[in-house]
Formats: C-alpha cells, structure tokens, sequence
C-alpha cells in the first residue's frame, strides 16, 4: 500500500504558508476589518473597512476525528464558501461564507451531520483536551470519554449565549496539563493518588537513576540498590503523585484501576479583559474515574455552571466572580466539601493563605 | 470479544458513548475503522481501558523520520498478541497553516494521505496547535513524511525542540489584531526549521501569537515566549456608535465603564470619555462595544516569557519581558531576543528545565543581565518586598 | 574629646540634631546626663559613632535577674577604656500596663527607680510595647528588678519566650472595640508569666490584641497570634447622622460607597443602604462616618496566626486561623488553642523557627491535623492552584 | 545608691493592673463610648453614651527619653488632668482630659516644652523605631537620629492633617526589622552590603558551627577549618548580608562604615480598612550611610511624601495609590531610579512578576 516516495527527499519546508488556504475575500480585506456584530450562537459577521462583510459559522467537532468526518466538511466547504474553512484554536470549525443566505443551509447540513453550531459570544465553547486512554501512555483517565459526557450535559450552554461570560472548560489526563487546565473557568484533571510502583528488575535497562532522581520535585526519590543492581528507593509520604517520574522513567509507572480519579478546578483565564490571567484554582480534589459516563464529574461540572450561570454577573467569569463574592461562598453554593487538601502546602502555599481579618460572615 | 455474529468489536461501555446530542469520538472511531484495521484495534483496546480503567499504551520509544529528531509520539501496546494492528501506533505532528486554514482540497489530500499509511484517525488539532495523524507503524513513518511533505506539508516539533508555533486568526479576520499574527507565526517557524526538526535544547520551547490583549492563543498561559499584541495611543472611538449602543440597551456605566480595572472611563449618558493614560489595554470596552470602541493606531506587541504546565515547580504565566515592540520591528527584535535567550538558557539551563523556570531559579535581575535587557517597572506587578537583595558586592551596594 | 573647658563631651555632630523642630533624643540625653554619668558616656560613644558610622556595642551577654531568663538584654561597650561608664549598658524591658495608661505617680516612681539604679534614659516604649530602662550594670539588675516589683511592675519579655503581650487601648477609649482588648491582654499576660520569664520555647512567641480590624497594634504584622476585633451581625446605621454628614459636605457615595471594597453599600443622595451579607468587616465606612456608623452588636474577633519579620524565610502576616470567637470565649479559647499550638510547635519546631515559619514548613493542613482544628475555606484567600496534592495514601485519595 | 530589697523576694506578678491607671471617666465609660471627632490635629474628642466627653492631646516624643521628661509629662499630668496619661502604640504621649477648657493651656505648655501636637486624622503620625547605635549591636545605621531628620523635615505633616490618609513611617537599623518596617506606607532600612568578615580565631570559642550555619536563610555558611580548629567559609555570592549568622554568633560581623547604608521602601499598611494588608516595597534600594543629618534619606522620604500628598485620593493610603497608578508611574514620579535590585530574586520572586499584559504607556 504504500508509496515510496520517487522524487528527491524534501525535508524543512516547514507550514504551507497560509495565504494559499485564505478565502478570497479573506485575503482583499486582510488587516482591514472594522468591527464584528454576532448574528446568532456559532454565527459571526465580520464588517470590513471596505464594506465587505464575511459570515462565519462556528461547529463543535469532537478534535478526535476520522478521516471520513474531515471529508464530509471538505464537501461542506466546497458547497457553501468556495472550499475553505479553518479550525479554531479550541477546536471547531469554522466555514467562512461570503453569501449570507448559506447559513441557514449550512447549519440545517451540520446538524444533520450531528455537529452543533455554537460557542460564540457568552456561552460554553468546545472542551480543550488530551489523549487520554486513546494514545497516551501516562493518562490516569481518558479525555475523549469524559469530554463527550460532559459536553452531552452542557449541550444548551455551546449552542445558547446566555452565560454572564465566556465560558471555557479544559480537561487533562495526568498532571502534565497538556492544554490550559491551569488558567481555565473549569478543568477537569485526572490524577494518581498512589505512589509509582517501582520495577526494580527493569529500572537499571531503561533509565538513568540520577535523571529520575532529579526528575522529583519533592525529593521523595533516593539513590537505592536493588539485588546488587542499581536502583531507586521512594518516601512514599513525600510522594504527590506527580507522575514527573515516570515520564523520565518507565520503571516508574503509576496507573491504578482502584485509586485513579479526577479533579475539579476552577477560576482560571487567560484573556486580559478586566482582570489579569488567573489560574485554576481546586474546586474538588477527587471524584472517581468512572467510565464510560463519569457520573460524579459530569454532576459537579454541571453543578459549577449551573450556580455561575445563576450568581454571577453580566461579563463576569468564572474566576472573576468568586472573587467578587468569595471562596467561602462558592463552597457554599455549590455544596462542595472544604478539605485540607483545598490549603495548598506546596511551594509558595503561605502566599495563599488568607492573610487579612477581611472576613464575610 | 469481538460480536460473533458480524466480526465487528464488541464496545459495550464506548457504546454508551455514541448517545447524546454531542458529538461522538466513538462514532469516529467507528467510521474509520471501516477502512482500517488499526482503527478497530484501537477501538477494542480503548474498549478494554474502559473495562479496566486503565490505559494499556506502553512508554513511548525513539521513533522518527530520517534527518529528523522530533514530530513523531512513538507508541506501543501493553496488549500487542491481543491487539496486534496498535502493536505500534505512532502519531505524527504536521505543522498546521498558521491560523488553521485549510482549503478543501489541502484538507483531503491530507485524508488521503493518512488513510493510505495510517488509522485515519486524526486529532484537528493537537494542544500545541498541530494536525495530529494518530497510529501508524514505523515504517510507515517515512513514506508518510515525504509524501506530506510533496505535498507542502512538514512536520512540528516534539521532544526537547522548538515546538509548532501557533497563533489566532489575527489580521485575517479579527478587527482587533494589534500586528499581523499568522505572518509572525510563519516568519518564525520558518526561521527556526532546524531548532524545531533537531531537538537540540534542554526542554521544549514553545511560542505562540496572539493580536491582542484577549489572547485567543491562550499564549500567556502556556507558551515559553508570549507575543500578545496591543497599542500605545488612545483607543479610537467613535462617539455616534457607542450612542447607537447605548440607545441599543447597553448599560455603558454598568457594563462598560465599573469594569473597566482602572476605572479610567466616564459616562454622562451621551459621551463616554477616556483617560487613556489609565488604560492597561485590557480590551474590554472595546470587546462590549466593537462598533465604537478599537485599539489605538500605534500599535504592536508586549513580549512575555516563561509559561508553562505545573511539571515541576508549579505552573507559570509568562510574564513582561518587553513591554512594548511596534509591530514593524517584531520579527527581527524577537530574532535577536531569542538568540539571546537559547544562549543563556543553553549556558545555564539544566536537564528538563524550561526558560521559566530557569528564571525563577537564577532569578530575573540575573536572567535580565544574561540576556542584556535593561530592567524596567512593567516587568514585575510590585518591587520587591523583602529585604534579601545580592548587591554586587564589587562596588558595595552604590547604586 | 571633652570639652576642656567645661568638661563636658564635645559632640559635634549629635549637637546638630539638637537643631530643628521635632523634639530631639539629643537634649534628651543631654538632660539624663546632668545625674548620670552612664547617660554622659552614652553620649560620648555615640559621637563616636557618628564620627566614624559604626555601632561600637559588642554583641550581648547572658545577663538577668534571679529565676528569669529574660527581661534584660544585656549589652557591653566595645570601647569599655574610652567609655566605661558603658562598659555595661543593659536593658531592662518592663511590663507596661496593658493599653500604655500610667498614673503620673506610677510615672515618677518608675523615673525614680532608674534614676538611682540606671542611665536614667528609657524608652517610652519598646517595639514590643515594654518600658525600655536604658543601660545599667550586671550588679544592678536585681535591685532594679526588686523595687520594681515591690511597685506592683514586673519584667516583659526576651529571648525564645512568651514576649510582652500589647493592645490597642481599645474599650478605654474607642468606640468601636469589638472585645475587651485591655483586659484580654492582660488575663493573658498573666496566664503565661512562667512562659515568659522563663524561656523555654524554640523562639519568640508574641501575641497582639486589637480591638477592631484597624489593627492599632499592627498585629497582624507583628505578632505570632494576633487577635482582631470583628463582628458578625448587620452594621449599625443612624440614618439622620449620615444624612448630617453628607448635609456636612462628606461625598457619601465617592468617599464611602466607592471605598468600601466589595461595593456593598448603596446611596440614594439620602439613604444609605448596606448589604451586610457582602461586607468583609474592613471598617472603612464606619471609620469615615463614626458618628453614624457602628460595628454590630454581635461582636467577637478573628485569631490569626504566624506573622514576623524577614529573618530568615521572608516577612509573614498573620493569617486566619479561627473566622469568629464570640467575645466572651475569647479567653478560654485562646487558652486551649495555645496549648495546642505550643504543643505543636514544641513537637516540630526546629531551633529559631517561629511558629509561621513552621507552619511554612509541615504546612497549614498538617498544622491543622496537628491543632486539631477543621479547615474552612476562611483560611485561604483562594485554594490550591498546584495539583500536588498529599492524598492520604491509606485510602487512595477517596474523601 | 542600691537599695537592697528587704521585703521577701516578688516575682512573675505580671504588669500592674490597667485599671490602677484609668482615668475616673475612662473607667465610668468603659466599654461605652459611642462615637469621637477630631476637633483639631491632635486632638480628639470621644463621646461616651452617658454624654460624657473625653478630650484627648496627643503630642509627639523622641522615645528616646530622660527620666527628667517624663516627670515634666507627669507634672502636666498633674496640672491638666487628675495626673493621667498614655502612650500610644506609636510613642506618642496622649493626656487625657474631663475639662475642654484644658485643651489650649495644655497645648501651650507642650509647645513650650517642645513637644508637638498632631499625629491623628489624615496626617504623618510618629516614626516607629528602634535602638540603632543608642543600644544595638546589630545596627547598620542609627536609628534616632535619622528619625529625628526626616520629622524635622515633615513636622507640618504632623501638625496638619492634610494628608490623603494616614501615613506610617518606620525605620529599623538592621534587617531583623524590630518594628513595623515591613507593613508601612514608607520605611527607611539600614543595610549591609558586604558579607560577613568571619574571625576564625574567637569563633569556635563563642558559637556552635552547625547553628551557625543553619542560620543562613541562602546557605552561604559551609563547615570549613581554620588553622586546625572549626571555622566556616562564605560561599560570597551567597551572601544577601541579612546578618543572621551575626545574630547568632558574634564570630561574624557585618558593620562597614564604608558599605552600610540606607533603603527606602513604601506602600506597606496594616489596617484591613478598604484593602488588605501589604507588605513594604522596595524603593530606593541603597543610599548612603551620612550622620548627622542623613540627607539623602530625608530628600527621598520628604519626596515620596510630597508625590504621595499631591497624588493620591482622599483616603488612599501610600499602597493603595500606588496600586492604583501602577508601580511604573511611582518611579516616575519620584525619579527613582529602577534597577535590578527592585526585581525580587528570593523566594517568591516569580510570583512578583508581571505577568498579564495589561500595561499602562
Ligand atoms: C476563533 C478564535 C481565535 C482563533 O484563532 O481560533 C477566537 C475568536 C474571537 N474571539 Fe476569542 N477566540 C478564540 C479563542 C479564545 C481564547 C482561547 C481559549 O479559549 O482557549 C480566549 C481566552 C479565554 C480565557 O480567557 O480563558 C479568548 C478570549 C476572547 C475574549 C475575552 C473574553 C473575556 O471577557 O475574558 C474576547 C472578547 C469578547 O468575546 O468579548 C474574544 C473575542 C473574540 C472575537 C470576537 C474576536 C473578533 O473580533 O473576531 C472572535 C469571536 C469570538 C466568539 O467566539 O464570540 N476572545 N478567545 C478562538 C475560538 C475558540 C473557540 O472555538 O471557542
Ligand atoms: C498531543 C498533545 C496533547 C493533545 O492531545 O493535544 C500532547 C501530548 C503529550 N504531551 Fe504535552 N501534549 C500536547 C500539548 C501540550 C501543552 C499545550 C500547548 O502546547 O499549548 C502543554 C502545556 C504547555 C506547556 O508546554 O507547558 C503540554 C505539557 C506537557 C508536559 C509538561 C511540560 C512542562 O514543562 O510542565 C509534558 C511532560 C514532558 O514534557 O515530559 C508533556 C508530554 C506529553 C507527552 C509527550 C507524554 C510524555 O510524557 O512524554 C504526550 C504524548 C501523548 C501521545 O501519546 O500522543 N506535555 N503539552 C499536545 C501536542 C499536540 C500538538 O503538537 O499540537
Ligand atoms: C528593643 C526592641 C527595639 C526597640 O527599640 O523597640 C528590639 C530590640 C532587639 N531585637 Fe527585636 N526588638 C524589639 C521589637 C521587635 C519587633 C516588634 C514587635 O515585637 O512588635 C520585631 C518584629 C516582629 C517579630 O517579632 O517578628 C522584632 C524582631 C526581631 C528579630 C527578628 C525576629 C524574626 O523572627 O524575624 C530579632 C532577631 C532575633 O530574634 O534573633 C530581634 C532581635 C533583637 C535584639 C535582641 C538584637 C539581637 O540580635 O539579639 C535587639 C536588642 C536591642 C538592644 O540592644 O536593646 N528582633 N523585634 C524591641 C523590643 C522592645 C520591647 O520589648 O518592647
Ligand atoms: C491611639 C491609637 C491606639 C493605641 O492604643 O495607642 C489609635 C487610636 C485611634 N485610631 Fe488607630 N490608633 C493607633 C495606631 C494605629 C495603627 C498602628 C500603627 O500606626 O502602627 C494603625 C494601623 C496603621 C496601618 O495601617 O499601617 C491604625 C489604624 C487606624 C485606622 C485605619 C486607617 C486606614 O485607613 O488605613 C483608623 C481609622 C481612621 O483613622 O479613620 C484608626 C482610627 C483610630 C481612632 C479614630 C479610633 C477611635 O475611634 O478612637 C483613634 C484615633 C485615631 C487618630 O489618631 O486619628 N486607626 N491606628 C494609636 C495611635 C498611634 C499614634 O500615636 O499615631
Ligand atoms: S495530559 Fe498527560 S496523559 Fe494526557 S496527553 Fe498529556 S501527557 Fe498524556
Ligand atoms: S510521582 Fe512525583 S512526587 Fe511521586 S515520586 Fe514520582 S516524581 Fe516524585
Ligand atoms: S487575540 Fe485578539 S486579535 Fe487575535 S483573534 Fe483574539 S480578539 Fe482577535
Ligand atoms: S481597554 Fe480596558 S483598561 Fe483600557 S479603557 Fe478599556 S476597559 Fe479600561
Ligand atoms: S484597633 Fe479598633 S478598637 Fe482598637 S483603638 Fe484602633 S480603632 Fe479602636
Ligand atoms: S465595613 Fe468595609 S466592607 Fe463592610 S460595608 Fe463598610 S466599607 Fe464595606
Ligand atoms: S532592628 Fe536590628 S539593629 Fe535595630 S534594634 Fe532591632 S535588632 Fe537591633
Ligand atoms: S549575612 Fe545572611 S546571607 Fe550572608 S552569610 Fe550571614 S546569614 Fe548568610
């Protein structure tokens, strides 16, 4: 099947430059837009100085796609706006419409494809997420799975603008955080809550003991032999199951059916508007992993939404709101436990102490 | 474990994943495995996670294209006599156009492509902004590389490299783009193909562009360098827009003005007036009032450096590097600025140690002075607050 | 370097600051040294060190009266054969009555002691809130100390004890004193004389009693448990004196509403009006309007813990350790908490490690473990952003 | 001159009794004041709800005093109000009057006497302070005699109450910070900054090495032999010159008539009014070391003072203006230079970054 390449070996090209892929009329009014208006959920209208206007229409995908997918939206492409589309940087797509009566067409074509239109304005947009169970060796959970259950909850909030604000879920497999889990309104996190099994046997063949040992960042690894070999021996309360070990060593594995589970953070955002970026902050420090629906965390990711849709205000995010009204009052309202585990104990943990009498009774 | 009556893989729990309004990954899965048996393989050992809740991928190994030390995830089953067809199942990263532009065709012969050497399962896109190809063998590699790369396409980066640039759709279709966000982006990937091909430092490097203060990009957030576009003269406004507003319903004092952060904005009812000097440029009464209100005409970027994922010492956000580059002067100011920054972090940087946290370790005054940047206010939110200050000893503390 | 012709210390730079207007430590010196020679060498060696920028004491010795270990800080003259009346200049640091209020008579028999016994110099008072008696010799601390006491005063603290406690003068004379600061400070003072005259501690252990979130103590800086006055209930409001108050030029609404730091009050031009489940109790807006505006009538206060100086991980505030003590149980309170804290603290800490430091160090939710108290989200200003979370591994991180 | 105690031996009798000391208005009204107002600077007037009014005149000292004064305090005690006094928290002398009518003869005397009548409502209160060169071994700088410079320079800042807010100042000799130099609006710190000169012939006599070198907050201190004996070496660009290893042996001074000197920091408060507490920044971080009258550091006091008074809003303190306008502006306005010093580098130090792009040109 396959075919071997006859020409001479092209290497460091790097991208197509994008100009070949831009819509025609993308490319006459290139830095020359005046102002956008949002004509309806996943719909966006785009007023150039010319007076150009370029419809957009905005469709959830779920990133994780086939082939065939990627065809049928070629086909939408070419249908309604000249071949070309682009993908957004929380993966939907979007297809650029010079003519304004393709959208109610397109849409009736997405939905019959199954592919909601939406994540405009102040609502929910698609999750950011991972690999999970699909292709990454160190996920303590899969992402797509979790991602499909929960977006199947919030489904009215991707395709309605009725939130105070924009409102931008992440999701990771391990603590890695390959994505925005640190600085987004809600994140979902999976997490080992055990320490690495040590595989003395294998350990020397496959990785360096003065690597892994320098990969921790709590110093909870030690230099140790085992059977003569060269090994490494592991304080186990000094463990936070970061899984930074593992990454540098195989030997090191973490996964564990039993104690694998997820988190909750919240308050995080990377925009500039108003206030600074902000990171997540622990919302729920363990839910179990339960496939293939996840019960508790769609519940309490729902939860979230449902008392920050109700209680903040209009252009408020998530993060910016419970600071306004308080961390005391967020576990109030959503109902969620205050553990020690919500004190962080980590590196600057002091700073994050309430170091005022200013107090809300 | 597979259906006998049809042969096709029994996926009771990723079954349960096809319901509700959403759109389904299983569904995707399942479409592609009708041409390809990786596709199923995957679809049963995905099964099999879902039954044990646990994953059953193997720690990655060295695989890659000739010449080429990055843009490919090697990857192995822990179950490969079970399922054999994701025995090996590597991804490939593809740079992406930047800006995420496709033509129809571009988009299929990009299908094409990977349906002939790989699952034809793709991610459209990875976290860092690449076409992701998800499963192929190794021998697939080459063959799939080259005749990507016949057709326009290249690889992105992995391991410890630079790492695909990205950036928001900026001047193409935001009214908003403080400089040209997708043509930064390719000037500098294409500058640095052999940092991004040939891993060469001691961690990854990311950058990512974003045209304006909302960052689009998320770039402050998890980009090594951080260009974030903004202006320097007062916010254009155009008084007969922001009364249509108004008139519109939109409560300027309410919605407008009491979020401005500096509160810099006052409203009698008919003309909103400006304090410019107060602005941080934060966008966002230009974001509640996009017809009246757009960024100033002299314009260009901050650069921020150093954020990154908590591994190991917590998460970062990039912070001010320089608070103001006009836009013309961007390519070659962050030219000189990033030769700068790799030889320092190259001289200094430890194993896995990205350029934030170096910083933090040898601290900024140090990195500051390594890099030959002069330090000004807008590089921290506050001076320092404790009394612990290395004066060069040389010259005893004299300013 | 005396003056030959009158026999007097020639002081050339300190006579400069006899110059001015602000009451001047020179003259005061001046006036001791008319009974005391210890005050005339003090004078002198202090010349000396203006002349040449330099201290000229040499660092303390173990000094004390009988059965204390602390109470006097003692000090000797590096150039004991130039200045011998400072050959030995030690402090003593005496207990001041709790909010700083003397009789003149307590006054003048505190002067008449020193003088006999001391420089006659002192400090009114100690950073800590001692009556400093500056200077005198090793045979005289006891006697000092003796008639002291037979004058009903009594040694503060030194050394790694139980320091003089202090307090704002609170129900004395300010209206808005949410617990008995006076006399909580001084049950306590003398719940703990064996803990502070007889070090035994790892360090210094303060405590600081203000009456209301004024904090005029600076507690929440300087003290290792600092008690601060609050209520919970609804702010008083007198509707007429605001309107007087606004009738008297005060701009209610820029002055008051807009200061207030959750914005919770709202004002018509003639009402105000308070959302009191907003308030953080910051006391701004009863501080502008005193005569219209009290604390509520459920009062109590906020137990803070672990603030200090710099030395040696960096400055701390104290932080919410207890949200609301109703004024009543305040003592008995504080009384189990501090053992329990001590306890802790005798158990973990390392030499020189102030109780902040170490809760810096197990962290605050070992601490808690340790105290025995539940964690409530009052303690923190925000959770956790880093995901390196300790999960008990007994149970595999389930709640 | 001893007088050898006759009486059996009194001990741990605690501090006498406050109430021994209250005025008879004060203790009729304990507890039971309702409101107060400031009739002029420095002198206040509580008003109890029996209608009872107590007059207060609160007054300026040097702290540094004389036996000799505080019988002239006692005497005006005396004279005006049934012999009762206090001080305050920030060593000012308040005499507490039943009569209105005292007030102006009272003011007169302590005018007389030297004693300036001031500190309340919105001015510059006292300069909390510590021993400096008077007492302390410790001391890089004195600390009276500076005190006594900048108020000369800002007595009518004491005076007038025509001060945005209420404005703290604090100074410390040395880096233990006896006093509140962390948390004020403007504090003046005496510095090192040169290293310790170890004397390796007393120092095994007068300390214990291993505490020695568990004092070094940056571990410069390294065990090491002196000519046979135990001694430590420096690691020098380790040294901050914190002097802790000072403070606990005497084997390593740190004074340096040429190298100590002076740094100017602001912005630290310690009410929770309007914003929460905060800690001190830096300003100025070395100026020179020059009795009699500190010039340099009265110039920058007396400056930041003078851009604080003219810029900042009714009831914004040092802090919270400068939070308002940004640090950036601080330095202009001041001229201040900004170096590589005000950059933190300790332990914290990432957290002090900017790190939004929200910047003001
Ligand atoms: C298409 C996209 C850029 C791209 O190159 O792909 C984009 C496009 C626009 N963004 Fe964005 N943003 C896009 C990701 C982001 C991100 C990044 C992210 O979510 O990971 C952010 C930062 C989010 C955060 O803070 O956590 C982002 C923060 C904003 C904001 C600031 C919102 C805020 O108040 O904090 C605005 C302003 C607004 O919406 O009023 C904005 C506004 C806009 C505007 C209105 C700009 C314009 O004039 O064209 C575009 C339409 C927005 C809309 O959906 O209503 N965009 N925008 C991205 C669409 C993602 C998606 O599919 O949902
Ligand atoms: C594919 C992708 C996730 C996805 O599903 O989109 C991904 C996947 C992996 N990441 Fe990532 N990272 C991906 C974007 C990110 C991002 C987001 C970004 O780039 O904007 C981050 C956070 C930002 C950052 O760089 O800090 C991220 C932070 C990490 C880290 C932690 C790095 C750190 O300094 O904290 C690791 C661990 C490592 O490097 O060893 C990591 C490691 C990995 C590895 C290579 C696993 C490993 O331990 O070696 C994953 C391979 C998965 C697989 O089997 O394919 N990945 N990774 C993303 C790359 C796709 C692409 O090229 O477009
Ligand atoms: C006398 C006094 C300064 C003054 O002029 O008022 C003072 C003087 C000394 N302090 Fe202090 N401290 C004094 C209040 C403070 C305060 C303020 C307070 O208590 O509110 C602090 C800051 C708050 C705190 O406790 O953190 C303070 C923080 C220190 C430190 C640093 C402690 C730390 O944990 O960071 C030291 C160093 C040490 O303990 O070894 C110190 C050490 C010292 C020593 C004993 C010097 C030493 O290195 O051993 C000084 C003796 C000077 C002398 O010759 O008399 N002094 N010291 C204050 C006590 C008078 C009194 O009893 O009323
Ligand atoms: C007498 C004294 C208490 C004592 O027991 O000695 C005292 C007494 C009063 N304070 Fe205070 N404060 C006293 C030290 C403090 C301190 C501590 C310090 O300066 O070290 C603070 C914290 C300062 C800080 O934040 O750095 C302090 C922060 C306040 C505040 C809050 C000011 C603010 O807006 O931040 C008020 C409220 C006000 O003035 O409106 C206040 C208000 C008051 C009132 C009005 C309370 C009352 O109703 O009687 C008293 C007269 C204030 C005045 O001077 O105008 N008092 N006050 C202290 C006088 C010190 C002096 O001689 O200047
Ligand atoms: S978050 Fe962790 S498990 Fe998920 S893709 Fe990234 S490295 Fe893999
Ligand atoms: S999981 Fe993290 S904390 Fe635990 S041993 Fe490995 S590297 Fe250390
Ligand atoms: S970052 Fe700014 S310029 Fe770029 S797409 Fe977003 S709003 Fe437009
Ligand atoms: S851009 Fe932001 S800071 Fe500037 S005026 Fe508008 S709202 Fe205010
Ligand atoms: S702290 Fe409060 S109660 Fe105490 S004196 Fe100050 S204002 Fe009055
Ligand atoms: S006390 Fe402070 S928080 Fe409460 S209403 Fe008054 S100003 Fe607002
Ligand atoms: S600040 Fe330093 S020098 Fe000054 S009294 Fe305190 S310990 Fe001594
Ligand atoms: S002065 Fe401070 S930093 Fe320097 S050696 Fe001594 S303890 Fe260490």
């Amino acid at each position: 099947m396959t075919t071997a390449p006859k020409t001479p070996r092209i290497t460091d090209i790097g991208p197509p430059h994008y100009q070949k892929f831009l819509p025609p009329l993308v490319k006459k009014n290139y830095g020359q837009w005046k102002y956008h208006e949002i004509l309806a959920p996943g719909v966006l209208c785009h007023v150039a100085e010319s007076g150009d206007r370029l419809y957009t229409v905005r469709a959830a995908t779920p990133r994780l796609m086939a082939v065939q997918t990627l065809r049928k939206f070629a086909d939408l492409a070419d249908k309604y706006c000249g071949g070309h589309l682009r993908f957004t940087s929380r993966n939907n797509i979007e297809f650029l419409l010079e003519d304004r009566n393709n959208i109610e067409p397109l849409k009736c074509d997405l939905a019959e494809l199954g592919f909601p239109v939406g994540g405009t304005g102040n609502s929910l947009s698609n999750i950011v997420h991972t690999q999970g169970w699909v292709h990454c060796h160190s996920a303590a959970t899969d992402a797509s799975g979790i991602v499909k259950s929960v977006m199947d909850a919030l489904y009215d909030r991707f395709t309605h603008q009725d939130l105070p604000a924009k409102l931008r879920i992440a999701m990771a497999c391990c603590l890695n955080m390959c994505g925005a889990v640190h600085c987004s309104d809600i994140a979902i996190l999976g997490i080992h809550t055990v320490p690495p099994k040590i595989q003395h046997a294998t350990l020397p063949k496959v990785c360096e003991v003065p690597t892994l040992i320098a990969s921790c960042p709590t110093g909870a690894i030690r230099p140790a032999t085992y059977e003569g070999k060269p090994s490494v021996e592991l304080i186990e309360e000094q463990c936070m199951f970061c899984g930074n070990c593992y990454t540098v060593c195989p030997a090191m594995p973490l996964n564990d059916p039993e104690h694998d589970g997820l988190s909750i953070w919240v308050g995080g955002k990377v925009s500039n508007a108003r206030s600074a970026p902000k990171f997540s902050k622990l919302a729920v420090p363990f839910l179990p992993n339960h496939p293939p629906r996840w019960p508790e965390v769609v519940d309490a990711v729902v939860k979230i939404v449902d008392v920050y849709a109700k209680n903040a205000r209009k252009y408020e995010r998530v993060g910016e709101w419970i600071e306004r009204v308080g961390w005391p009052r967020f576990f109030q309202l959503t109902g969620f436990e205050f553990t020690r585990y919500h004190i962080d104990d980590f590196k600057h943990a002091g700073l994050t102490y309430a170091r005022s009498a200013q107090i809300k009774y | 474990m597979d259906d006998a009556s049809n042969g096709k893989p029994k996926t009771e729990l990723l079954d349960q994943l096809e319901e509700g309004p959403w759109p389904s990954f299983v569904k995707e899965i399942k479409a592609a495995s009708q041409g390809s048996e990786k596709a199923t393989d995957l679809l049963r050992q995905l099964e099999r996670s879902y039954e044990e809740r646990k994953g059953h991928w193997k720690h990655g190994g060295m695989v890659g294209v000739l010449g080429y030390g990055g843009g490919v995830i090697g990857r192995y089953s822990d179950l490969p006599e079970e399922f054999p067809q994701v025995a090996h199942f590597h991804t490939m990263r593809v740079n992406h156009p930047a800006g995420w532009f496709y033509t129809s065709d571009a988009l299929r012969t990009i299908c094409d492509i990977w349906e002939r050497h790989g699952s034809g399962m793709t991610n459209m896109h990875g976290s860092t902004g690449d076409i992701i190809l998800l499963g192929t063998t190794t021998d697939q590699l080459e063959p799939t590389f080259q005749e990507l790369a016949q057709n326009g396409f290249d690889l992105g980066g992995s391991g410890s490299a630079v790492r695909t640039p990205n950036c928001c759709v900026g001047m193409a279709r935001c009214e908003w783009a403080c400089f040209d966000t997708m043509k930064l982006c390719y000037d500098v990937t294409q500058a640095y193909q052999d940092e991004l091909h040939r891993p060469a430092f001691a961690y990854k490097f990311k950058f990512k562009f974003a045209g304006c203060p909302n960052d689009c990009v998320a770039s402050i957030a998890r980009a090594d360098l951080s260009v974030i576009g903004t202006w320097k003269d007062d916010i254009q406004v155009d008084d007969a827009e922001v009364a249509n507003y108004a008139a519109a319903g939109v409560d300027i004092q309410k919605e407008v003005c009491d979020l401005c952060p500096t509160k810099t904005m006052g409203w009698d009812g008919k003309k909103l007036s400006i304090d410019n000097r107060e602005c941080v440029h934060c966008m966002h009464c230009i974001n509640v009032l996009p017809k009246a209100l757009r960024p100033g005409k002299e314009r260009g970027a901050v650069v921020l450096i150093g954020a990154k994922a908590p591994i190991m010492q917590g998460a970062l956000l990039s912070s001010v590097l320089i608070p103001f580059v006009p836009a013309e002067e961007l390519l070659d100011t962050l030219k000189e600025l990033v030769k700068r920054i790799w030889d320092f972090w190259d001289e200094y940087g430890t194993n896995r140690e990205r350029v934030g946290e170096l910083i933090q370790r040898v601290g900024m005054p140090a990195f500051l002075d390594g890099i030959g940047l002069e330090p000004v206010p807008e590089m921290v939110a506050a001076p320092r607050d404790n009394p612990y200050i290395f004066f060069e000893t040389k010259n005893g503390g004299a300013k």
